[in-house]
């Protein structure tokens, strides 16, 4: 399936910290700052396609956007294949960019509509040094194709498509460098749920058919683990656990992945009550940024923040007394 | 019964001409009773719920009939309606933070529905406001009622709004997709709240949702529209254990699921749902449907009981429970 | 009897009189175009200064009156020495500054002095420097000894510049002005109008009609129409909008006069520039132009043509209007005998007044018949003083000189047109030192041939004084030698 | 979007239809004036001063005889180019500088923006006159003067509708894909910022045409014997109450231009853009 | 739009709520950020204005002197009035006593330019008021009536009414109300100013036909501001709350979308105050008011450096001035705003 690289993980996050600068709450107050991604940690080999779960506002975008080098990380970094990102010269990255492509939440918003087809797709190739206008053509028609479009589609705008083409021509544009990492950001969250199979299917088909690593980023957990073999739960900014899907979602250790679990709407008439009681403040300055809504946080979680520590079965979870 | 809508039918002008966005849609509902509207973008469940409050579009059209407590909501001029909206029938909207206004605070949009419908006084209806702040859960309610929306999450935002609607105690209660634009945990919890809340009152409740998930944890009774048009209906418990309309079947085999098989191929159904500008003029599903047969595309299917309140529109039930 | 019925008749007709006019108008409203910097007329040269102050704030030792003549004012009587050069006035004795000072001939001395001071900033500054002595002995008499025999010292000491000023409040008449004149400022809003009201000290106080005068400052010609239409003014001496004079003169609720000035419109010609140099382009300019269409054009046919630098009414006036008839063929033949390639490129500086900027006009596209292509460009006032009059930075520019006999800036080399030429000097000292005044006509005559026949500048008409007031209005001037209102003439009917 | 469509769409909008015969009448005027005038626009011919409308004058003559026919075609002229440069002037920069400030963000785009709104605070007009009395009275200088008072407002409309761009996941795509910032800005910011800069275009065409009028109606614009629509309202206020009619003619030349572009702006934004709203 | 962001911050990473907010404080925060900025601006325009009014071309001195003045004569005066020394000398000087409140010496009057400014803005500040009261009043009034009437007759004829007062220059306009009011009906003065001590009827007499012109023309513009604002509003989905809430169309459009549409409202006519000062100059040309624009006008056909100066400042300084305002206000109706102060 996929060419086994010597050693070095597909990608690799160490230590990486975002921080945004939030406005002045005082008149000569400094300015607050917003750790978005605080000191996340993690590897993504290839052919283990990895997934990171968690709330709006968790930092699961940021992070993704800082694996893909959009965005530069306060501390810590991002290896592609062995090679830091943000410490490479433009040219250098502009290489690596071969190597990974991202697919978007919105179709509508991810392909400009004043182009056609064939200029999107083909963005990230016209990118690339020496590929003659001939090879372009042939490489946008084989990666429509690949996604159920026909190369007539080409010549078209995004406007003539609905929702799941539009998404495939997405696809499509990821695919055409023949990357070996792609980064989807809620690639099926916009979508209605009879098209969201369809997308879910080409992307396990594509997986299959190229050996294409995903690093998918959702709030759904049954999307993730549909495509995952590990996975990631990120709350405020932190991993609270990580491990191989079908364990950590079989029997969660962190009650924050818990919580997740038997939120999740199932198709079944009888539900167990929400858990924790709602709160939405903002975690104390120290301890589990989670202990505020567990259900079974103690003393010590206010005053310790939990380190990310591994488990026996492959999973590391971040709790001082795990499920 | 404290509401019955029969053969409900809304015409919407749009630059295209007129089009029909729900296509008879009959459904009934008693007091404390739960109903839940499922169907995906452009398929109508919307346009039905504001058809109930009065409030569709400006140059809509609707036929047929909603019967709320006896009186035909569709033959009230906009006085009788003013007075129900709000008071007997209340609704809730997808996007707390649009449906808010920004300008003023919490407390003030809450207590606006009690000093119209209930006559209380400026203060009386502030406290009262912050009572039911309390009510939905909000830690703190004097100071959040003093709050304008933005300065509250999306959750808080949500529960605002469920006071508001609770206000003035009404029978009916339409929720449109109240939690989809919230966190999973966060949309469990509002839910309960919801649902605790009418269950508490005795309140009907019309929960509009994409998520069949959602709808199947909450609600008694289903509503699966399609196209304009109600598919299938009846007790939750019913439609989920025997799924009588292909439509229906394959949404319910689309969704991967917690625990499934991983890289199992889905269920997907092919191709897109047809614009409203597109509608063939029988059974909007024709085409999508495995089952399709000339037949399909000709006519209306009439619906098919399939005892109890059980209810498909399709002609070819037959054939789809051969197919299950 | 007889007595009885006389008296009763004038009762009734004062009593109709009154029972005509409720009250019996006592105030005037005029237009005028350009607001005044200041109101010392000894200081600035703005001819608004003189508008608005002189005869009515300010008064000098002689009037000029409307139709040219000179006659006592501050001074009773005159007497000039044989030799020409002493001029000896016998004061009145009963005038009175607007402070309560008693005016003698100390302050005529005062107010000369310091008008030929260095550091003097009035206009006529040459002119009062020419006095040699003045001779303030007696308080009633004042006698002025000119380094040369002066004729027209009578006239320029009736002039706004020659006013007689209280030597207790010379600095603050710019703003504050106290003269012996019957009128006192009484408001200035600054912008818009300017408020004079009779001062009841007045040695005449008694033959003053006009209790008020406002002088409101509408610059725009059909703001002036409106105005006069809508009764807002009821008098406009000097008025741009001559093309609506004929609506005037057929309604009967205005009167329309038009005279003259000293204003001497002429196309300035930079004689320094080649190839304005050359006397045959010169020429060929005053061929190419027809006077007539200017005036029609520009002036509603206003205006008579004047073929030299002097006014019809000056003495010594000589009629050149033939020695350049319209002749653009003979104009191209000017420039060809020149050797001017067409179309020669000329600028035309052009100051605001309507004269300027439609007779431009008129004058570019006459020009541009004979090969002369003259671009326009319209400036404001400072600009054109800073730069055709300071910097001499310019081809063709038009102009009124409207100071009276002011032939003599033709003598100064150095003046905007730099015309420089030893005959003419001659001409000019020979004028100044005329023993008398047909020796000083005969030596105008030439000056002004002289400039005729060297086409200095295209002379093209005199300045017209058109006055639209309200038929009821009595007192106001046909021509204006100069630039006055004077009120105490002024009556309602 | 397909042409047919546009077209098929653009029939049934009669606003834009009115503008575009309006704005294409100003056009045809200025055209033929080029080529054809009943009369030398700048002809003066004293003794048919004033004529009523008549056979031989159309619409009659001004006060030193000019046709008024010929100055209002050739009137249109200078409202063109006026139009045309000074959209032209505030187009380029402004378009620059809402790009940089778009894609540079931070510092730099605060700087620009500030700076913009600082220009605000100077009134075209008052901006005009300040630099014609500096440079003087004439066409140029008062293209200028409306060019540069332009700059802000492109800039703005750029760099606002910019960063709505940059903000969508196309752009970040474009990112992902390796394009370098300017290659972002020229392919995707600015073909998705071009339908709203045509009807600011539109619009600011407009203003410049009514600034001009300002300007040379206060004697600060075209100088004679040019002929202007501005000039020739000012020249015939001064025979408003001889020939009202002087003072009819420019004034709606003046606002059947004005209106037809702002007709033609308001069509376009509805046919090109129907999100974008008004923003006058 | 000074200063004010119309599009909300770009986006903006999710945050967490502080809780601890106090009104006050942001509502501090944000005034004390806008002044500070309202100083710079302040700072910068009068450099721009004194820098670009010092190379105007022509000589004050020679101006005031008139045409026969002597070169020594007009020297001695330049010096007199510190024209001959260094520009920043000139600067300091100037802004030092304006910031004392000494506007310096008009050359053209020969008097102090404080007094002179403020009996313009005698004539000036009450046009302005007056047109901006005409401008609200009238696009108020038919904005609301012609959103609440969107695509019906009453709505296409204010909009066409609007398209027009947009394409009418104002001094046309200022020009056909003379004819028709002054001249022909004699309803009104064609122009001028008697003056406030003629009495209030007379003067603002004097002054309902400019602000007519002035005010009307711009009321074309914040009628489709308004009228826009006000349809943005009513497609938001509080409309909706608020109707769902059992309010009728009416108290819908006062209570919750009107307060909405002011924001924007509100900018446009901070905006617009800039063009009305513009289109004052215009005006009082027109009908010969003695007002700032005009002496800024005259100002600058005399040479008058100082008075231009001061006037071009001033006005510059009022706008700037109208728009802080203008934010103030806003704030104040949009609590979302104070957030926005960084």
């Amino acid at each position: 399936m996929s060419e086994q690289q010597g050693g070095a993980p597909l990608l690799e996050i160490a230590d990486l910290v975002k921080t945004y600068r939030l406005p002045r709450e005082r008149l000569f107050g400094p300015r607050p700052q917003l750790r978005a991604v605080d000191g996340v940690s993690f590897r993504v080999t290839a052919g283990r396609s990895f997934g990171i779960v968690g709330e709006s506002g968790s930092g699961k975008s940021t992070l993704a956007r800082a694996a893909i080098a959009l965005e530069w990380p306060t501390s810590g970094q991002a290896r592609l294949m062995g090679s830091a990102m943000n410490l490479a010269p433009r040219a250098a990255l502009r290489k690596m960019r071969a190597h990974m492509q991202m697919i978007f939440q919105d179709p509508y918003g991810s392909l400009d509509p004043r182009q056609t087809v064939a200029r999107i797709v083909g963005e990230p190739l016209a990118c690339l040094d020496g590929i003659s206008r001939a090879d372009g053509a042939a490489r946008i028609a084989e990666a429509l194709q690949a996604v159920g479009l026909s190369a007539t589609d080409a010549r078209k705008y995004p406007h003539e498509f609905s929702g799941g083409q539009r998404q495939r021509v997405a696809i499509a544009r990821a695919l055409i460098t023949r990357p070996r990492l792609v980064v989807a950001d809620e690639p099926v969250s916009a979508l209605d749920v009879s098209i969201q199979a369809q997308v879910l299917n080409l992307m396990t088909d594509l997986q299959q058919q190229f050996g294409i690593t995903y690093l998918l980023i959702s709030h759904d957990l049954a999307v993730v683990e549909h495509i995952c073999d590990e996975i990631a739960v990120m709350y405020r900014g932190r991993f609270v656990e990580t491990g191989p899907s079908e364990i950590l979602l079989a029997s969660p250790a962190h009650p924050y992945t818990r919580a997740l679990i038997d939120a999740a709407p199932k198709l079944q008439t009888a539900r167990r009550r929400a858990p924790a009681p709602a709160s939405d403040s903002p975690g104390p300055k120290t301890g589990c940024a989670y202990a505020s809504r567990c259900a079974f946080a103690q003393s010590k979680c206010r005053e310790e923040a939990p380190a990310l520590r591994p488990l026996v079965d492959g999973r590391h979870v971040a709790c001082h007394f795990p499920l | 019964m404290l509401l019955e809508v029969a053969e409900l039918s809304v015409d919407l002008p749009t630059s295209g001409g007129v089009r029909r966005i729900v296509r008879s849609a009959s459904f009934a509902l008693d007091h404390g009773q739960t109903l839940g509207i499922v169907g995906e973008s452009g398929s109508g469940k919307t346009m039905t719920a504001l058809a109930l409050m009065g409030l569709l579009p400006d140059g809509a059209t609707t036929s047929g009939a909603i019967l709320f407590e006896g009186r035909d909501l569709l033959k009230l001029n906009e006085a009788q309606m003013r007075d129900l909206r709000g008071d007997r029938v209340a609704m809730i909207f997808q996007e707390p933070m649009t449906a808010l206004n920004p300008l003023h605070s919490i407390g003030r949009q809450i207590a606006e529905p009690l000093i119209l419908h209930r006559g209380l006084s400026n203060a009386a209806a502030h406290a009262e406001a912050v009572r039911l702040l309390e009510r939905v859960g909000l830690p703190d309610p004097v100071r959040r009622a003093r709050a304008y929306p933005h300065q509250l999450s999306g959750g808080q935002r949500q529960r605002a709004m469920i006071a508001m609607a609770l206000g003035c105690a009404p029978r009916l209660i339409i929720a449109d997709e109240p939690t989809t634009a919230l966190d999973v945990t966060v949309q469990a919890q509002i839910l309960d709240l919801i649902a605790d809340l009418g269950a508490q009152s005795d309140m009907a409740l019309i929960l509009v949702s994409h998520d069949l998930a959602v709808i199947a944890q909450n609600c008694e009774r289903v509503l699966v529209m399609y196209g304009g048009m109600a598919m299938e209906s009846g007790r939750t418990d019913d439609v989920l254990a025997r799924p009588a309309h292909p439509y229906t079947k394959a949404l319910l085999q689309a969704r991967p699921r917690v625990g499934a098989r991983r890289g199992e191929r889905l269920q997907a159904i092919a191709g897109a749902a047809p614009s409203a500008g597109a509608m063939p003029k029988g059974c909007p599903f024709a085409g999508r449907c495995p089952l399709t047969i000339a037949a399909c595309g000709e006519a209306l299917p009439a619906p098919v009981m399939l005892g109890g309140d059980h209810m498909a529109r399709c002609i070819r039930i037959d054939a789809a429970e051969r197919a299950a | 009897m007889h007595h009885t019925l006389r008296v009763i008749v004038a009762a009734s007709a004062a009593m109709l009189a009154f029972g005509a006019l409720a009250a019996p108008k006592d105030s005037v409203t005029i237009g005028m175009v350009l607001e005044p910097p200041g109101l010392d007329p000894t200081a600035g040269a703005a001819a608004a200064i003189g508008e608005i102050t002189h005869y009515n704030i300010f008064e000098g030792l002689t009037k000029i009156n409307s139709d040219f003549t000179v006659t006592p004012l501050l001074a009773e009587s005159w007497s000039l020495s044989p030799d020409s050069k002493t001029l000896t006035f016998k004061l009145r004795k009963d005038v009175h500054f607007q402070d309560g000072e008693t005016f003698t001939s100390k302050d005529v001395k005062f107010s000369f002095e310091r008008a030929a001071a260095a550091d003097s900033t009035n206009k006529e500054k040459a002119f009062f420097a020419s006095i040699e002595a003045i001779d303030a002995s007696d308080p009633a008499t004042v006698s002025l000894k000119f380094k040369q025999p002066s004729f027209d010292a009578l006239y320029h000491l009736g002039m706004n510049t020659a006013v007689i000023v209280d030597p207790k409040n010379v600095a603050a008449n710019a703003t504050n002005p106290v003269g012996t004149g019957p009128y006192k400022l009484a408001n200035w809003s600054k912008g818009s109008s300017i408020t004079l009201e009779k001062w009841d000290g007045y040695r005449d106080a008694a033959k003053i009609a006009i209790k008020k005068a406002t002088f409101r400052i509408i610059s725009d010609p059909s703001a002036g129409v409106a105005a006069l239409l809508a009764g807002d003014v009821d008098a406009f001496p000097r008025f741009q909008g001559v093309d609506s004079l004929a609506q005037f003169q057929s309604d009967p609720r205005f009167q329309v006069m038009v005279g003259g000035t000293e204003g001497k419109t002429i196309l300035s010609i930079n004689n320094k520039k080649k190839p304005l140099d050359d006397v045959r382009v010169r020429r060929a300019i005053a061929y190419a132009i027809d006077r007539k269409a200017i005036i029609d054009g520009a002036m509603s046919g206003l205006g008579t043509p004047i073929g030299s630098h002097l006014t019809p009414n000056d003495p010594g006036y000589v009629d050149l209007t033939g020695e350049y008839p319209h002749d653009p063929a003979k104009a191209k033949a000017l420039l060809k005998e020149a050797s001017v390639t067409t179309p020669l490129q000329l600028s035309l500086i052009l100051p605001p007044p309507a004269y300027a900027r439609k007779g431009g006009e008129i004058i570019a596209a006459q020009l541009a018949e004979v090969g002369i292509e003259a671009k326009i460009e319209n400036v404001e006032w400072a600009q054109w003083l800073s730069g055709v009059y300071k910097e001499k930075n310019f081809d063709l520019t038009i102009i009124s000189h409207v100071e009276p006999l002011d032939i003599g800036i033709y003598a100064n080399p150095d003046y905007y047109f730099q015309y420089d030429n030893k005959d003419f000097r001659d001409i000019i000292a020979k004028l100044n030192a005329a023993p008398d005044l047909e020796t000083y006509k005969k030596n105008m005559a030439d000056a002004e041939r002289k400039l005729a026949d060297d086409s200095v500048n295209a002379f093209l008409f005199q300045l017209p004084n058109p006055t639209v007031a309200d038929a009821k209005l009595n007192g106001l001037w046909k021509d204006a030698p100069i630039f006055a209102n004077d009120l105490s003439a002024m009556s309602w009917k | 979007m397909s042409d047919d469509r546009f077209f098929a769409r653009a029939r049934r909008n009669g606003g834009f239809v009115l503008g575009a015969i309006l704005v294409a009448a100003l056009i045809a005027a200025a055209a033929l004036s080029l080529v054809w005038t009943p009369y030398p626009p700048a002809a003066i011919d004293v003794p048919h001063k004033l004529l009523e409308p008549s056979f031989a004058h159309w619409l009659g003559t001004d006060s030193l005889g000019h046709d008024v026919v010929s100055q209002l075609l050739a009137g249109a002229r200078i409202s063109i180019l006026v139009g045309i440069i000074a959209v032209g002037i505030g187009l380029v920069f402004g378009v620059a500088l809402g790009l940089v400030a778009a894609s540079v963000g931070g510092v730099v785009e605060d700087v620009i923006m500030n700076l913009c709104d600082f220009t605000f605070a100077f009134p075209a007009l008052l901006l005009a006159i300040m630099l014609t009395a500096v440079l003087g009275a004439g066409v140029v200088n008062a293209i200028l003067a409306i060019g540069v008072a332009n700059v802000p407002i492109f800039a703005k409309v750029t760099r606002a509708l910019g960063n709505g761009v940059l903000a969508r996941d196309y752009a970040m795509a474009a990112r992902a894909a390796g394009k370098g910032p300017v290659a972002i800005a020229l392919e995707h910011v600015l073909p998705n910022v071009a339908p709203a800069l045509i009807v600011q275009a539109t619009i600011q065409f407009a203003i410049a045409i009514l600034a001009e009028a300002a300007l040379s109606y206060l004697g600060l614009g075209a100088q004679p014997p040019q002929a202007s629509w501005g000039r020739m309202l000012s020249d015939a206020q001064q025979f408003m109450f001889l020939a009202p009619r002087l003072a009819v003619f420019p004034g709606v030349a003046i606002a059947m231009a004005v209106l037809g572009l702002n007709l033609l702006g308001d069509g376009l934004r509805d046919l090109l853009d129907p999100r974008l709203r008004a923003r006058r | 739009m000074l200063f004010i962001r119309l599009e909300m911050a770009g986006a903006s990473p999710a945050m967490t709520m502080d809780l601890n907010w106090t009104p006050t404080d942001e509502m501090g925060l944000y005034l004390f950020q806008r002044f500070i900025l309202l100083l710079a601006t302040l700072a910068f325009a009068s450099i721009v204005v004194f820098g670009v009014l010092e190379i105007l071309p022509g000589n004050a001195a020679q101006v005031m002197l008139g045409a026969s003045a002597t070169p020594e004569t007009v020297a001695a005066l330049a010096h007199k009035l510190g024209l001959d020394q260094g520009v920043i000398v000139r600067y300091a000087a100037w802004i030092g006593g304006v910031l004392r409140g000494d506007f310096g010496l008009s050359y053209a009057y020969d008097s102090p330019i404080g007094p002179l400014i403020a009996e313009r803005l005698a004539v000036s500040a009450p046009l302005a008021l007056l047109a901006m009261l005409i401008t609200t009043a009238v696009a108020l009034a038919a904005g609301v009536f012609a959103a609440q009437r969107r695509g019906k007759s009453g709505d296409v004829a204010v909009m066409a009414a609007s398209q027009i007062g947009l394409a009418v220059p104002n001094f046309w306009f200022a020009i056909l109300l003379v004819l028709v009011f002054a001249v022909h009906w004699r309803l009104a003065p064609s122009g001028g100013f008697p003056g406030w001590e003629a009495g209030l009827g007379r003067a603002l007499g004097a002054l309902i036909l400019p602000a007519l012109a002035l005010g009307l023309v711009q009321a074309a513009v914040l009628t489709r501001v308004t009228r826009s604002a006000l349809l943005d509003v009513l497609n938001e989905d509080f409309i909706r709350t608020a109707r769902a809430k059992g309010l009728s169309r009416r108290a819908t459009l006062w209570r919750h979308a009107l307060p909405n549409a002011l924001t924007p409202i509100l900018t446009i006519m901070g905006l617009q105050f800039a063009n009305l000062i513009a289109g004052a100059i215009v005006v009082e040309y027109v009908f010969t008011l003695p007002g700032l624009g005009r002496l800024v006008f005259q100002s600058i056909a005399n040479r008058d450096l100082l008075v231009v100066e001061d006037c071009v400042m001033l006005l510059v300084a009022i706008v700037i001035g109208v728009n802080f305002f203008v934010d103030i206000a806003c704030a104040a109706i949009d609590p979302r705003l104070r957030r926005r102060a960084a």
